[in-house]
């Protein structure tokens, strides 16, 4: 199909004189040829080139007004094909019917210095567009990478090479968390408590501490040699991990030790309870 | 070691452009060679490898190792995957911010006569051909898109001016293109010429 | 072209160890040569390259150029450029958790208000700065993060409680943080000249 567009025109091609009676020839293209038609042009311009092109025409000697024909001639087939048609393909037909009925109008000498002839704004970027044109198709021949130079790939695996991770200062994540603070004041809804950090950093601990231990005595939270302030840092947190429900402080019965768990493994040691009595009831 | 070897594995294990600067700079410090011995030991590189498959190029942004272009009927089929395809409209638009640099879209457009995807300038954008150089100071602030050194990279060339040349636009007098069309196309100018093409939309629209 | 050739771009080209076979595949079907040609033409190269500082090494799963390994100590330094920086949502997310510990992602996305990217979690869980000390009994049980002993060692802080209060860190200026720190810790004041000494590679030429 893009070879029946794109072949070189038959002898009605010759322009230079001759009248023009019948419709272009690309106008018996079979229609499911049209449809390549908006993927084959890009664009009125390139439209109008091929159409020039195809009669061995110098850009500045067009024929205007034949040319103007035929692009409507085209236009209008894809009317009656009913294919979406750019909106830039139906401006730059009014644009060629307008030069045409200007050319149809006698002359006024005066008036033709104060604006430029479209016919030269036309012509002048037929050929600025052609440039690129023929520009585009140049670098598409340059050897390009991926296509005609491949890049080498040299095993560096074996080479001991120590990487290099960033450095951070203090101040500069201090300067970050500043920010933060500056907007979670902005939103209310978001209060950013001020324990003492010993206090979060406990929390933490105690936390990993309790990881893979079915559950630790509260004592054993509390380290002797840390002093009052260790012991009261340990209580703090261990209120707060709690409250924030991180944690199960349980005493199975009256004066029995006081043990602190995971509030993961108190939904685990649950659920065996449950299988267990239904095993009972069963 | 001699300094040709070790810039030669330099270049060999580096996978990207390499300048000559950069490669002195990958000498321990005490230790680093004048750039003139940088440079000699680059083009006795280029000269040994000459007949080779591979050769030592230099790019815009510096060399690199390569394996030649007459080369890529067989090497391309080590590859599954088919080179990237891009289309005439992005290899125009391409063109267009080349020669015409800086440019804005809507300037693309005007050359181009049709209206310029998103999708193209996304594409160049992410490949990294081209970039945003500035904006130019009317409403709206449009970018001006310019080309960036791995576009020339990738098409093997080291500078703009490698580009093909620009055919030349003749300037041209409109009172020419009416003599030449008076001269050559009498039946052109004659009324009969308004026919049926005064009414194109009416037509198309039916 | 040359079998030879084809075969040297291929090996050059290949992103993985190629065996004579696999690179006899690489031939159009119709134009592939013989294995003993192939297998010449892999001798012939190796060959080639025993001066060089690239060389074509049998490996277990095939051929692959490689540097040679005497030149590590010149070519390691091309990998060991300085590090990019850490972005500001890193840096935020590491003092959330340092100061808000135990959080979950949920949490710190909260405090933030923007989500934070896996790849961020990741990076300070490498650098052993933080860890997963426990799990939220809430649907997903997303990990709870909490600050290292490593991440102490790296900030020069024997305890979470050497780090300005909330309040201090509301009530300080830019140079007043540096101040406040260098105060109570001299020692915590890095300076980049500092960093440039400590380069992996000014060590390993020691």
């Amino acid at each position: 199909m893009e070879a029946t567009l794109a072949e070189p025109p038959p002898a009605f091609a010759i322009v230079n004189g001759a009248p023009y009676n019948q419709l272009p020839e690309d106008l018996y293209i079979p229609p499911d040829a049209l449809e390549v038609f908006l993927d084959l042009f890009e664009g009125p311009l390139d439209l109008l080139l091929y159409l020039i092109r195809r009669q061995n025409l110098d850009i500045v000697n067009i024929p205007i007004a034949e040319i103007t024909r035929q692009y409507i001639d085209y236009i209008q087939m894809m009317g009656f094909l009913n294919l979406e048609l750019a909106a830039e393909y139906l401006v730059m037909a009014a644009l060629l019917a307008e030069i045409k009925s200007r050319m149809l109008l006698p002359r006024q000498p005066e008036a033709e210095d104060e604006e430029e002839d479209p016919r030269a704004t036309l012509i002048r970027r037929l050929q600025e567009y052609e440039c690129i044109k023929n520009a585009a198709e140049e670098i598409d021949r340059l050897p390009r990478h991926e296509r005609d130079t491949f890049a080498i790939d040299v095993d560096v695996s074996k080479l001991s090479v120590v990487q290099q991770l960033p450095d951070v200062r203090l101040s500069d994540m201090l300067l970050a968390f500043q920010d933060v603070l500056k907007r979670v004041e902005q939103l209310s809804h978001h209060q950013i408590t001020k324990e003492a950090l010993s206090v979060r950093e406990r929390m933490a601990t105690i936390l990993a501490n309790l990881k893979g231990e079915d559950s630790l005595l509260f004592a054993q939270l509390f380290t002797r040699a840390e002093g009052r302030h260790g012991v009261v840092v340990s209580f703090l947190a261990i209120l707060e991990l709690g409250k924030e429900r991180l944690i199960e402080i349980i005493q199975p019965e009256p004066f029995a030790d006081i043990r602190v768990r995971a509030a993961g493994s108190a939904a685990i040691a649950e659920e065996d309870f449950q299988v267990e009595s239904a095993a009972q009831v069963g | 070691m001699e300094i040709k070897c070790i810039v030669e594995a330099i270049l060999f294990a580096a996978k990207r452009p390499m300048t000559a600067k950069q490669v002195q700079q990958v000498f321990p410090e005490l230790e680093q060679p004048d750039m003139t011995d940088i440079q000699a030991a680059i083009d006795a590189i280029i000269a040994d490898y000459r007949l080779r498959p591979v050769e030592l190029k230099q790019l815009a942004s510096g060399y690199r190792f390569q394996v030649k272009s007459e080369l890529s009927r067989w090497v391309s089929r080590l590859f599954e995957e088919k080179p990237p395809k891009y289309s005439r409209a992005l290899l125009e638009t391409l063109a267009i911010i080349a020669y015409r640099q800086p440019v804005t879209r809507g300037d693309i457009e005007d050359i181009r006569g049709v209206s310029v995807s998103s999708g193209i300038i996304q594409t160049l954008l992410e490949r990294e051909w081209v970039r945003v150089v500035s904006h130019k100071e009317v409403p709206g602030r449009p970018g001006l898109y310019g080309t960036t050194k791995q576009f020339l990279d990738y098409f093997n060339i080291t500078a703009l001016n490698e580009l093909p040349t620009l055919q030349e636009i003749k300037d041209l007098d409109v009172s020419d293109i009416d003599k030449s069309i008076a001269n050559k196309h009498p039946h052109l100018q004659v009324t009969s010429e308004s026919q049926k093409t005064n009414q194109p939309f009416a037509e198309a629209t039916d």
